[in-house]
């Protein structure tokens, strides 16, 4: 048990995958200008990582090793991935359809997003068992919704700071990021897996 | 007869920015002293290079963006980031590390989000950390205390000028004869390589409590964070709630396994805690704003240092956690709002 | 009487220095009678009053010069004896700020020659009565919030405890705190016949730590009175506690909800001033004609508490207290954190004016420089309504309505703890202020709007009940010419044949 | 390679199965955001927007066909509360589309008015009142401001006057 909860922790604070694996950058910086989309992003994003995490990792236990057809890992991965953006999407449209019209164009991005894929390619290749791969797709699903809340928190309140017309808008976002990766640094060498 | 009309109460305000920052300036003063009398002169170099640094770096950053410098300039706030920043900084650091420390924290901690009041971070923790990670070396070279009877070398003032802005050293000296680790650092190799915490303490750098030296200077700063608490510049929440979350899981865990963990009296007395609890943690405009929030924002600095300490990379996690609780503070804010009167 | 001391901690609040030794070093001075009376028709919260004397007409000192119709509401009458002057419009103090507003004004005669002994009208049994006369009598909440006395003593929730105000936590003001030495067998009095209108199980005294004289002549007034249930509650000296709202969850622990006032959930606030009122009402049956009222400030050269009558020019009123010393910067009317600055010295004192200052440069706020907010979190600790002032104050600069109604703006009391400690002096009760006159249009706003959508909707269902009713009419029309088309046939057959008969019997005629 | 294509067509077929499936199952939710939208709109349906009322415009909105910055009456307040509650960027408010401004009413100026009832139809919220051949008179506590009227009056004789004059 102590060995999945390092795990997650790892997953979600160490190396975590926007602030130090810089993956998944362009939903963080697109979606965190206001909080209640922010969460609604993670939530979704959250979802499609765990479910593609634990998905894929079948479909590659069960259906590419047997056939060894190994070199169509990347494929099965992206269809894997769209078809739990597309379960996504609905139900979002179905269970609040507010909140699919605030992220719009967002949800489908998810396929597009580098840590989806990253989770799951990084399963197949690190030799864990299924457990261990639902519980990394976890960490990194808190990881990204707790990094994208603590953003789109910043982002609000520097609306009210006077920032130097240069440094507007994304600017101010990246470099609020980049303030945070310096942050998260300092969980390196937490966790020696 | 007439009269001029004015607005509002007309109870003149009872406090005020310069007045906040210069107290917390005069809380500082014995610390630094101390630290010079420990740790020789280098403390005191890099003081006047950060503070001269951050006090042009404003002017210049207020006068590029046409904003009046003369009241932003007089409320000191740059002059305490400054100071902050030579405490965290080890004294034999060459000059421009306390420079680019200081132009980081002012420039682009605190005057790219709009000045005093507008910046999301602690400027003197973005600034540390900056130097911390960009130059790990130079962080590094932090020399042992000038006590009677440890027989290190030690630079005279002149010699320590000249190796800090030349970088040139007296002929039979060399950095690695000088610089010493830190107690903090000696503990963690120490648990990291099975030696029992009693060995390790017994080794010639540790004192009474803590480190020999870092323990007077903590108890100075913890003298001057009482000063700032009777005055109420701060308020008790912060540091009370991150020596709390510091100490509670050290004496649980120090209980559980005297070997392995360091003693709650070493974690209070070693590293910036007192100068985070006291100074770094309760800087308003970084902190929670409400009484609740700041509970909850002190707690969690203080568990993340703790945690950063023992199972960390870095010796003393205090920047790191700052930080890290800087950028939580905005959901903090919005969950903690107190309950408004006649409203459930 | 039981002297206690609530166990509960006020919420937030400030220790602010009292400069009320100057006022309080003498007796109220008594006796003063002004040379001219400028009396406001409208002195109380409530509709104005309307004038029942004419142009140069003589009054008497007790004589109703303005009636007041409903309840809620309070008559005027003449402080002192003289003739009416004029009745027209003048700038008055009133409880936010100055306003423009009828008034009679009277030249008093000097002789303060009193109504004739048997003209006041007896106190009656009957309690519907008893608030007329009360009305009548003029009697309105003299802690400044001028309340008409009869409306709030009249029948709605039944009132679970009566509370005497004499916290009086406001620096300068030191009125209450001098009729309560001077008073107290009166006020105890008052209290009592209050109590009896109001059948109140219980009656609180609520005075501040800081008067041990007024403590001191209130327990003994109380004791005198034989009342056991009387208590007095000693409040420590934090400003604000002396507001309803602040006094109510200090001696009860129960907190008025925002939409509510105290009086509606059964917690009456009186000043010990109206109680005052209400005996000399009913004991000597003398309407409310003088007041008490504080006269500081090192711009005073005698400054002390003055029985002033009603519609005393403030300008005389000074002139009694010795005139101006040195120069005054600012003329504020009631305490220094929630009294206004006034114009001139020209204007009347009202049933609401409880304290005068005249300040010095060095006593008021003078520079108005103002920093950044520095998210210090002190004004949300200050404040007493547990707001949070640095949300508020971003809400409001940028003018988002929504954000200012979660943050509690009209739950803020306007006290100015929070401006007193902002380390970076920013003007934040100005700026509420403001906010709530911007925030209110915004509210009538948004009920204009949901009314025009009403209005909308209504048009639309009747133009297509309009478009409805012609189809239906169209569709009438076909469904007749339909079924009864054969027989229309016919009919024009019939014509056509008996047509053809009249011609061919035309032709065989000629 | 068979087997690859067979895999990968194998699995694409089992995924969509179960999106098909999943849509099926799926409660329908309740679409109210149209109805927010027009909560956040003045509603004086002054149809200055270029859409017959406010409540088509909100749904052009909530369907996001229309801009947020096309309301004159409710002006940038309006543009941003939009901006917030649907997560858009704030765009400056199209100022071609009119003027109409609920601080202003309309007023029929009984001189020249002939009561040719033209705009009493015409008044979205029955503002104007008045039967054929008598003078109109407009109730400017009803009035919006929406300027609808002001083009149907054969001899102009309606004007805007400051609603508090």
């Amino acid at each position: 048990m102590a060995e999945l909860m390092l795990v997650i922790i790892g997953a979600a604070l160490v190396n975590n995958f926007v602030l130090v694996q810089f993956l998944g950058l362009c939903p963080f910086i697109g979606a965190s200008r206001r909080l209640e989309g922010a969460l609604g992003m993670a939530l979704a994003t959250g979802l499609v990582l765990t479910t593609a995490s634990g998905i894929s990792y079948l479909v590659d236990r069960l259906l590419l090793i047997p056939f060894d057809v190994e070199y169509l890992r990347l494929l099965a991965f992206i269809l894997v991935i769209g078809a739990a953006v597309q379960l996504t999407e609905q139900m979002t449209r179905k269970l609040s359809p507010l909140l699919h019209r605030v992220l719009g164009l967002y949800i489908p991005l998810i396929a597009s997003n580098c840590a989806v894929l990253g989770v799951a390619l990084l399963n197949s290749t690190a030799n864990r068992s299924l457990i261990a791969a639902l519980f990394y797709g976890a960490g990194a699903a808190i990881g990204f919704g707790l990094v994208l809340a603590l953003l789109a928190g910043l982002r609000e309140r520097a609306e009210f700071a006077d920032v130097p017309k240069p440094f507007q808008g994304h600017a101010i976002a990246f470099i609020t990021a980049g303030i945070m990766s310096l942050a998260f640094l300092g969980f390196t060498g937490f966790v020696r897996l | 007869m007439r009269f001029d009309v004015a607005p509002g109460p007309h109870t003149a305000p009872i406090a005020s920015v310069p007045i906040t920052m210069r107290r917390v300036l005069y809380a500082l003063a014995p610390a630094a002293l101390a630290h010079v009398w420990f740790f020789g002169s280098g403390f005191a170099i890099n003081f006047v290079v950060a503070t001269v640094t951050a006090l042009a770096a404003e002017a210049a950053v207020l006068r590029l963006r046409r904003r009046p410098t003369r009241v932003p300039l007089n409320d000191c706030s740059a002059i305490v980031t400054a100071a902050l920043l030579s405490f965290a900084i080890p004294p034999l650091a060459p000059w421009w590390i306390p420079a680019f420390g200081a132009f980081c924290a002012i420039v682009v901690a605190k005057h790219l989000y709009g000045g005093l009041g507008r910046n999301l971070f602690n400027p003197a923790m973005v600034g540390y950390v900056v130097l911390l990670i960009s130059f790990p070396a130079e962080l590094t070279q932090w020399i042992p205390p000038r006590m009677g009877d440890l027989d290190y070398q030690h630079l005279a003032f002149l010699a320590h000028l000249s190796y800090s802005l030349t970088g040139a050293l007296p002929t039979d000296v060399t950095v690695d004869a000088l610089t010493r680790a830190t107690p903090l650092d000696l503990v963690k190799e120490g648990l990291r390589s099975a030696q029992t915490y009693s060995e390790i303490r017994a080794g010639s750098l540790f004192g009474g409590i803590a480190g020999r030296g870092w323990e007077w200077i903590n108890s100075f700063i913890a003298l001057g964070g009482l000063y700032l608490l009777y005055t109420g510049t701060i308020r008790w929440q912060i540091p009370i709630m991150l020596l709390v979350g510091l100490l509670f899981p050290a004496t649980l865990l120090w209980l559980f396994d005297p070997d392995r963990f360091a003693t709650p009296g070493f974690h209070l007395f070693s590293g910036a805690t007192l100068l985070g609890a006291f100074f770094i943690a309760t800087d308003p405009v970084s902190a929670a704003e409400s009484d609740r929030g700041r509970l909850i924002y002190g707690a969690g600095i203080g568990f993340l240092t703790y945690c950063i300490r023992t199972w960390g990379g870095y010796p003393d996690g205090m920047a790191f956690s700052v930080l890290l609780m800087n950028s939580a503070v905005p959901l903090i804010d919005r969950y903690t709002r107190p309950r408004i009167y006649g409203r459930d | 009487m039981l002297e206690y001391t609530p166990d509960r901690r006020p919420t937030g609040g400030l220790r602010l220095p009292a400069h009320k030794e100057a006022s309080t070093a003498q007796p109220i001075a008594r006796g003063f009678v002004p040379r001219t009376l400028v009396l406001a028709l409208q002195q109380h919260q409530g509709p104005p009053t309307t004038p029942v004397v004419r142009r140069g007409e003589r009054v008497l000192r007790g004589q109703v010069v303005a009636r007041a119709r409903a309840l809620r509401s309070a008559a005027v009458h003449a402080s002192t004896s003289g003739h009416v002057r004029a009745i027209e419009d003048r700038l008055v103090p009133s409880v936010h700020a100055v306003h423009r507003t009828r008034c009679i004004v009277i030249d008093a005669d000097g002789e303060d020659e009193p109504l004739p002994p048997g003209a006041g009208s007896a106190w009656p049994e009957d309690p519907e009565k008893q608030l007329k006369s009360i009305r009548d009598g003029g009697i309105v909440g003299l802690g400044g919030g001028v309340f008409p006395t009869a409306e709030k003593l009249g029948p709605q929730t039944p009132c679970k405890v009566l509370i005497i105000n004499g916290v009086e936590c406001e620096p300068y003001i030191s009125c209450d705190d001098m009729l309560m030495r001077e008073a107290a067998a009166e006020i105890v009095d008052g209290a009592l016949i209050m109590r009896e209108l109001l059948a109140a199980p219980e009656c609180i005294v609520a005075v501040e730590r800081d008067k041990p004289q007024a403590i001191e002549a209130l327990l003994e007034a109380g004791r005198a009175s034989g009342d056991a249930s009387l208590r007095l509650a000693d409040i420590p000296t934090i400003y604000p506690t002396g507001g309803e709202r602040q006094l109510v969850e200090m001696l009860t622990g129960e907190e008025v909800p925002s939409t509510h006032y105290p009086s509606e959930i059964g917690y009456i606030c009186q000043n010990v001033g109206t109680a005052f009122a209400v005996h000399r009402l009913v004991r000597a049956g003398e309407p409310l004609l003088s007041r008490v009222v504080t006269v500081a400030g090192d711009g005073i050269a005698r400054p002390q508490n003055v029985e002033t009558p009603i519609g005393t020019p403030i300008g005389e009123l000074i002139e009694f207290c010795g005139g101006y010393r040195g120069d005054v910067d600012r003329l504020i009317l009631g305490g220094s954190m929630m009294g206004y600055a006034l114009p001139n010295d020209e204007m009347p004192i009202t049933k609401g004016s409880n304290c005068l200052i005249a300040a010095a440069r060095t006593e008021v706020r003078q520079d108005f420089s103002e920093r950044f907010c520095i998210r210090c979190g002190n004004c949300g600790t200050a404040c007493p309504a547990r707001l949070l002032p640095q949300e508020l104050l971003r809400a409001a600069r940028d003018n988002d309505h929504a954000l200012l109604d979660e943050f509690g703006l009209t739950d803020c009391i306007e006290c100015g703890c929070c401006d007193v400690i902002c380390p970076s002096h920013i003007p934040l009760t100005e700026v509420f202020r403001n906010a709530k006159f911007a925030h209110a249009r915004y509210q009538r706003q948004e009920v204009f709007s949901a009314e025009t959508q009403q209005r909308f909707r209504r048009h639309e269902e009747r133009e297509r009940a309009d478009v409805q009713r012609g189809k239906d009419l169209q569709d009438q029309i076909r469904h007749e010419v339909e079924t009864d088309e054969p027989a229309r046939q016919q009919a024009i057959e019939a014509a056509i044949e008996r047509a053809r008969q009249r011609r061919s019997q035309d032709t065989d005629s000629e | 390679m068979l087997i690859g294509t067979v895999v990968l067509a194998g699995l694409a077929l089992g995924l969509c199965a179960v999106l098909v499936l999943t849509d099926r199952l799926l409660p329908a939710g309740r679409d109210r955001v149209a109805e927010q939208v027009e909560s956040l709109l003045p509603r004086i349906q002054c149809a200055q927007c270029g859409y017959p009322g406010c409540r088509p415009y909100a749904e052009a909105i909530a369907a996001g066909e229309a801009d947020i910055n096309r309301c004159p009456p409710g002006g940038e307040d309006t543009v941003r509360r939009l901006a917030e509650f649907l997560g858009r960027e704030v765009v400056a408010l199209d100022t071609t589309l009119g003027s109409a401004s609920m601080n202003r009413v309309a007023r029929i100026d009984e001189h020249n008015c002939i009561g040719c009832n033209r705009c009493v139809p015409v008044c979205p919220v029955d503002a104007v009142v008045g039967v054929q051949q008598t003078i109109h008179a407009v109730i400017a506590a009803h009035c919006t401001g929406c300027e609808i009227c002001l083009a149907h009056c054969p001899v102009d004789c309606i004007d805007l006057i400051p609603r508090d004059a």
